[in-house]
């Protein structure tokens, strides 16, 4: 059983079809990046999988268990963590503190009014390891928003790390970062991946990060996916060339 | 009219209850020894900013310029008059707080202005406690004198339904028949036209409807509209400060009173002042009248223009009867104690601007004349001025004791 | 009166009125779109007009100069202030410009008691507006008729400033995104020294001309803020047209509602505002809040 | 260097404890208002300054908490103690209603409902004549001792204490709350709500939750201020108190809990003294505020913690 699995998801904003009849499964441990040209709908894919946007039809299972409809905060329950294409971190507390948050969503008192120092320390290991994987120990009591770009990305994946999930979303993971901090950043992630063995989503713009750190690549079109395989097919596909030259121009 | 002092039910139930220990009776204050010899305090907490800045700044000059002339007559058994004027801005909680320091912190025994009613609601719970006798000199609520009355409130004003009571006496002669009342949607308004109902009612003239409005209501052509469609002869207004002369201008704007007479429960200069040619015509009662005709009176317009240059408003005139009462008070009991006080202000009686002034005892209401007055236009005047058309007594004009109605 | 020269008669009071709470209404929202400020010291201001506009029409013996310099002066020390302290606080937050516009809604208020006194002055229209016209045989008064042929002459006007002016279409540029603006090279500081004097001018404008209906007075400045700020929210913070239709919304709803259920006079706005928001949370025009 | 801080605790502490020993009795009157007051602003703190929750209504937890407290009083025969701790229940559960419907909006337009919620209720207390006694309002409001005998409770110095007690009591609350994990959600929430609920909560119950405990307090500081000063009427509802709430908290120093409570007693000193001292008070009012604003970003919280922390770093160079 995959997953994630999407069948038949279609989201309209007016006579907007932004997402037309998308089908795609995820398998346990794969990293799957959705590639395509601007206004693809790679975001709103994004959206409608955790639950900020509900599908106008389709449906969408997460193990087994139909998530499409449910509110966002359930779903991210669920074990489905994501990061957003533009940087959202909590600026005025520190990077560990941001993971702490994170893994705290997780926890079953996480609401408690009072004390608490069980709980913080729960989530602070659990931050601590997040933090440790993406290589952030050493700024970990920095302000997230004095951390570099680079870093605030990354700080990004470890806040979806500290929550344990069974699927990491990235939206655009290397968004807004120079090329020295590009390639900085792929590499971390790419150890990352390696090591951790997550089942991965990702939306990403820069060809050169996907062919890096994706297994298995689909293609969206106008809301549709017109291709859907291993990095080198997709690379060859002619209906991937031309979307992607009909999209630039 | 009953000799005794009635206090009010609540005022019992609170006995009653103190009886039963369940009440905390409050440590009463008393004067200290050089309150009792020293200068003659009398503290007014008073809106002297916000919407009704216009009557405490009335309140004030009328305090001052009294204590002005009766300091250089000596003040009162020899001690001079000290008053402690401070700014409510019309809050009831700072009214509360200012009176409290007066009492407190400054030895003030004797309060008056205390310009809106809410804020004398808020403060006569209080004055047996601070041992304090509090002589209203423009709060029209009826219940001051009624359910809520204590022992050490007096009023020295004309109240709202007093001053009801002249237009509707004045009425049951003129030749107007079918009514409509607006007034403002508080407790002023709503006794005040309560009680021109009944009277109307009373005196066989048709009463058609009413309407409130929130003060603060800036445009009144909704109520306007309503008055013109009643078909009625003429609206009596219970209207004060913007209220009022928005509804003045807006009327004339409209051309309302070419078609209905406009009555009002209060006429004041200031207001007169505001809206121009748009009051001419206008007839109601009138708290005080600069114009009325009575010696004091000319004599305390004649001091008031020497002093400010202009004649005395509404107010003005009211706070100057009210510290005159103040001083018959003290000079009656020899001293500003407050139970001699209370029991020296009981029946007294004393001839002021407005003419005769009784405080009953039953209620402590000060028993005058009613004054009805039409605003007209005057030589010497660059702006209209209220003329008095009819007087009252004050037997007729007072409620009965304890009360809002009216025997006849 | 029939019913149907009575509908016509509270039709027209509601576009007058409406007129008079878009004047508020639209300065306090531009003022919005472009910094992210409320303005508390706008009802104030409002006040502060309509007291320019009486001594400027005392002094003159002339109405059209009063009404066209007080909301110019008006406009003028808006633009000072924003110059002098408001533009130190762009960096701030929201707090910073909540306290100072309180801060200065005090300053006005009082300044203007201290300078006019505490009681109501009388602002009369000009002869050429003070009398009558006869609509289907009633009397309607032409000051009314004028408030609201100058609403519609003003929003037209301002619509048309944001559509084609240079200026306007600057202003626009800035409150969608005013660091693509600034990179653009349009001076932000010049454009909200402009733009914060403008609103205070409308706000000042309105005050001068519901001076005959109310008079001048020191409690002017309290109702109306919190008028101001259920028009903007409700056509949503920002929107031009928006504080236009949140305008007419409230101007009918009191005239109507005032006249066929008084009891609910205080709280028909409120009433409104819920209902849209609860509905709308950003505002019948107003992006998703 | 905790030592000092926690040695002014102490001082403080004692002074407010030993107050009645040697103050005049107007300045325990005084007293006594700041604290009800300090204890109203800190209330909008909690949703002010921890979670960005911008309430332009919060008159309307004084004001409800007043009345219900008046009412009690007046017309229950309920001995003081209960009654204010019921007013404070009572507003703290009427505002699960207020909150839920506002937290359907954010930013100004949350503000904004919560100012609809305040006067509604204000125009509800000038209608509702028969229990809230119209614009009269209620007067008279005893301090009924009740048959459990709190007699103390009801003296001057018995009320200072039982407005101090809920202060302090208030504020153990509050401070634990932001301290615990709920209140590093509602720290997430000020700082980045829609990351807080991609994160995974709920975060609109989060909010609903801390609208009913900071209005439950501010009920409780107005079910204080009705047998305080003896009455409750339409002021205590209306808007101008809801503005004034936020620019207690906005000088003391938001997100401090301690900030707002000296900004509500710097408010009514100040408006206190300065209107005995000129009819032009509000000018300078007005002033003070625009002076804090451009000398003091941090209110007087940050004031007073930077005093501190200036005469820490002389004694200690190298901190």
């Amino acid at each position: 059983m995959p997953l994630l699995e999407l069948d038949g998801v279609t989201r309209r904003y007016g006579a907007l079809v932004a997402l037309d009849q998308v089908a795609m499964k995820v398998e346990e441990g794969e990293v799957r990046a959705v590639i395509g040209p601007n206004g693809a709908g790679k975001t709103t894919l994004f959206n409608v999988i955790t639950g900020t946007v509900k599908p106008t039809t389709g449906a969408i299972r997460f193990s087994g268990q139909a998530i499409a409809g449910l509110p966002s905060h359930q779903i991210c329950r669920l074990g489905l963590s994501r990061t957003f294409q533009i940087t959202a971190l909590f600026p005025e507390m520190s990077a560990r503190e941001n993971a702490q948050l994170a893994a705290q969503a997780r926890h079953k008192q996480r609401w408690q009014p009072f004390g608490g120092g069980k709980i913080f320390k729960e989530a602070q290991a659990l931050a601590d390891a997040a933090l440790e994987q993406l290589g952030l120990s050493g700024i970990a009591d920095r302000p997230a928003g004095l951390l570099s770009h680079g870093d605030q990305r990354l700080l990004e994946v470890a806040m979806a790390m500290a929550q344990q999930p069974r699927v990491l979303l990235l939206d655009e993971p290397t968004q807004g970062l120079s090329v020295e901090e590009t390639a900085q950043a792929v590499e971390t992630l790419a150890r990352f991946l390696q090591a951790s063995r997550m089942t991965v989503l990702l939306v990403e713009h820069d060809m050169e990060v996907v062919f890096r750190l994706a297994h298995r690549i689909t293609v969206l079109h106008r809301g549709a996916v017109i291709a859907d395989g291993a990095p080198a097919e997709v690379k060859a596909d002619p209906r991937v060339q031309d979307a992607y030259l009909g999209g630039l121009d | 009219m009953s000799g005794h002092f009635r206090p009010s039910r609540r005022a019992m139930l609170k006995v009653g209850l103190a009886g039963a220990a369940t009440v905390a009776s409050p440590a009463i204050l008393r004067l200290t020894a050089s309150a009792q010899s020293g200068p003659i305090k009398i503290g007014l907490p008073l809106a002297l900013t916000g919407a009704l800045g216009s009557v405490g700044q009335q309140q004030k000059r009328g305090a001052e310029l009294y204590a002005k002339i009766q300091n250089a007559k000596g003040g009162i058994l020899g001690r001079p008059i000290e008053l402690l004027i401070e700014d409510t801005a019309g809050n009831p909680a700072n009214c509360v707080r200012k009176a409290q320091e007066m009492v407190e912190r400054r030895d003030c025994r004797l309060l008056t202005g205390i310009t809106l009613s809410s804020e004398a609601l808020a403060v006569v719970p209080k004055l047996a406690e601070w041992d304090s006798i509090f002589i209203s000199s423009d709060n029209g609520d009826g219940r001051l004198t009624a359910e809520s009355l204590v022992p050490n409130f007096f009023r020295a004003n004309i109240s709202g339904p007093m001053g009801t009571r002249a237009v509707s006496l004045y009425l049951r002669t003129a030749k107007l028949q079918k009514f409509y009342a607006l007034g403002l949607d508080y407790a002023w308004g709503h006794n005040s036209v309560q009680v021109f109902e009944q009277e109307a009612v009373k005196s066989k003239k048709e009463f058609i409807g009413k309407v409130f409005a929130p003060t603060g209501t800036k445009d009144y052509s909704p109520y306007i509209t309503k008055i013109r469609q009643s078909g009625a002869d003429a609206v009596f207004l219970v209207l004060q400060g913007d209220d009022n002369n928005a509804f003045l201008s807006q009327a004339q704007q409209y051309r309302l009173p070419e078609k209905v007479k406009l009555l009002t429960e209060i006429v004041d200069l200031a207001s007169i002042r505001a809206v121009g040619d748009a009051s001419l015509g206008l007839i109601g009662s009138s708290r005080y009248s600069f114009t009325y005709d009575h010696p004091l009176n000319n004599e305390f317009v004649a001091l008031w223009k020497k002093e400010h240059g202009t004649v005395p408003d509404t107010f003005e005139g009211e706070q100057w009867q009210c510290m005159k009462v103040f001083e018959a008070g003290i000079v009656k009991a020899g001293g500003i104690e407050a139970a001699k006080l209370r029991a020296a202000l009981e029946d007294i009686e004393i001839e002021s601007v407005k003419g005769k002034v009784h405080i009953r005892k039953c209620d402590h209401q000060g028993v005058q004349q009613g004054f009805m007055v039409e605003v007209v236009k005057k030589p010497g005047f660059d702006t209209p001025v209220p003329e008095v058309i009819a007087t009252f007594p004050g037997d007729s004009t007072t409620p009965t004791c304890n009360t809002m109605t009216f025997k006849d | 009166m029939s019913t149907l020269a009575l509908l016509l008669s509270q039709f027209v009071d509601a576009l007058s009125q409406s007129a008079l709470l878009f004047f508020l209404g639209v300065g306090l929202t531009l003022i919005f779109g472009l910094m992210r400020i409320v303005n508390f010291a706008h009802g104030a201001l409002y006040m502060l007009g309509a007291f320019v506009g009486y001594s400027l029409g005392t002094w003159s013996g002339n109405y059209w100069l009063a009404l066209a310099g007080a909301p110019l002066l008006v406009g003028l020390f808006g633009t000072a202030f924003e110059f002098s302290i408001l533009r130190r606080l762009y960096r701030r937050d929201a707090h910073a410009f909540l306290m100072v516009t309180f801060g200065l809604a005090l300053v006005v208020g009082e300044a203007v008691r201290l300078t006019w006194g505490s009681d109501a002055l009388k602002v009369a229209a000009p002869p050429v507006l003070s009398g009558v016209v006869f609509l289907l045989d009633e009397p309607f008064p032409v000051y009314r008729l004028f408030l609201a042929a100058t609403g519609i002459v003003v929003a037209v006007a301002i619509w048309q400033f944001l559509e084609r002016s240079r200026l306007g279409l600057l202003i626009r540029a800035t409150s969608q995104n005013a660091d693509m603006a600034n990179a653009l090279g349009v001076d932000i500081k010049l454009i909200r020294s402009c733009v914060f004097g403008i609103g205070c001018g409308l706000a000042a404008l309105g005050g001068v001309l519901a001076a005959p209906l109310v008079t001048a007075s020191n409690g002017m400045a309290a109702t109306v803020i919190i008028d101001a700020f259920v028009i903007v929210i409700i056509g949503g913070m920002g929107s031009f047209l928006g504080s236009l239709i949140g305008a007419l919304l409230i101007g009918f709803v009191q005239v109507f509602g005032n006249y066929y259920a008084p009891d609910f006079a205080l709280a028909f706005m409120y009433l409104v505002m819920l209902a849209v928001l609860v509905v709308r949370p950003g505002g019948l025009l107003g992006k998703e809040a | 260097m905790r030592g000092t801080t926690r040695l002014i605790w102490i001082v403080v502490a004692l002074a407010l404890l030993a107050a009645p020993l040697g103050l005049p009795p107007f300045a325990m009157t005084l007293l006594t208002e700041a604290v009800i007051l300090g204890l109203f602003a800190m209330s909008l703190d909690l949703m002010f300054g921890y979670t960005r929750l911008v309430s332009f209504g919060h008159a309307a937890a004084y004001g409800f908490g007043a009345y219900a407290c008046g009412w009690l009083l007046l017309h229950t025969g309920m001995p003081l103690l209960f009654a204010v701790f019921a007013a404070g229940l009572l507003t703290g559960v009427m505002a699960i209603g207020v909150g839920w419907i506002c937290t359907l909006a954010t930013g100004v337009s949350f503000s904004m409902l919560t100012l609809a919620f305040a006067q509604l209720l204000y125009a509800i207390s000038f209608k509702w004549t028969s229990v809230t006694g119209g614009s009269d309002g209620l007067a008279g409001i005893p301090r009924t001792i009740g048959p459990f005998g709190f007699a103390a409770l009801s003296s001057k110095t018995g009320f200072y204490y039982l407005a101090l007690a809920c202060l302090v009591g208030g504020f153990l609350v509050c401070r634990a709350l932001v301290r615990s994990p709920f209140g590093a959600v509602l720290r997430g929430i000020r700082e980045n709500e829609a990351k807080t609920t991609a994160l995974g909560y709920n975060t609109r119950l989060y909010k609903i939750a801390v609208v009913a405990i900071s209005y439950g307090l501010g009920g409780l500081a107005g079910a204080l201020y009705a047998p305080f000063a003896g009455f409750a009427n339409t002021e205590l509802l209306f808007w101008l108190l809801s503005g004034q709430v936020l620019i207690m908290v906005i000088v003391g120093g938001a997100g401090t809990l301690i900030g707002p409570v000296l900004g509500a007693a710097f408010f009514m000193l100040m408006e206190h003294q300065l209107s005995a001292w000129t009819e032009a008070w509000a000018l300078y009012f007005g002033l003070i505020f625009i002076a804090f604003v451009l000398f003091a970003p941090q209110g007087i919280w940050g004031l007073a913690t930077g005093w501190l922390q200036m005469g820490r770093s002389r004694a200690n160079p190298r901190l």
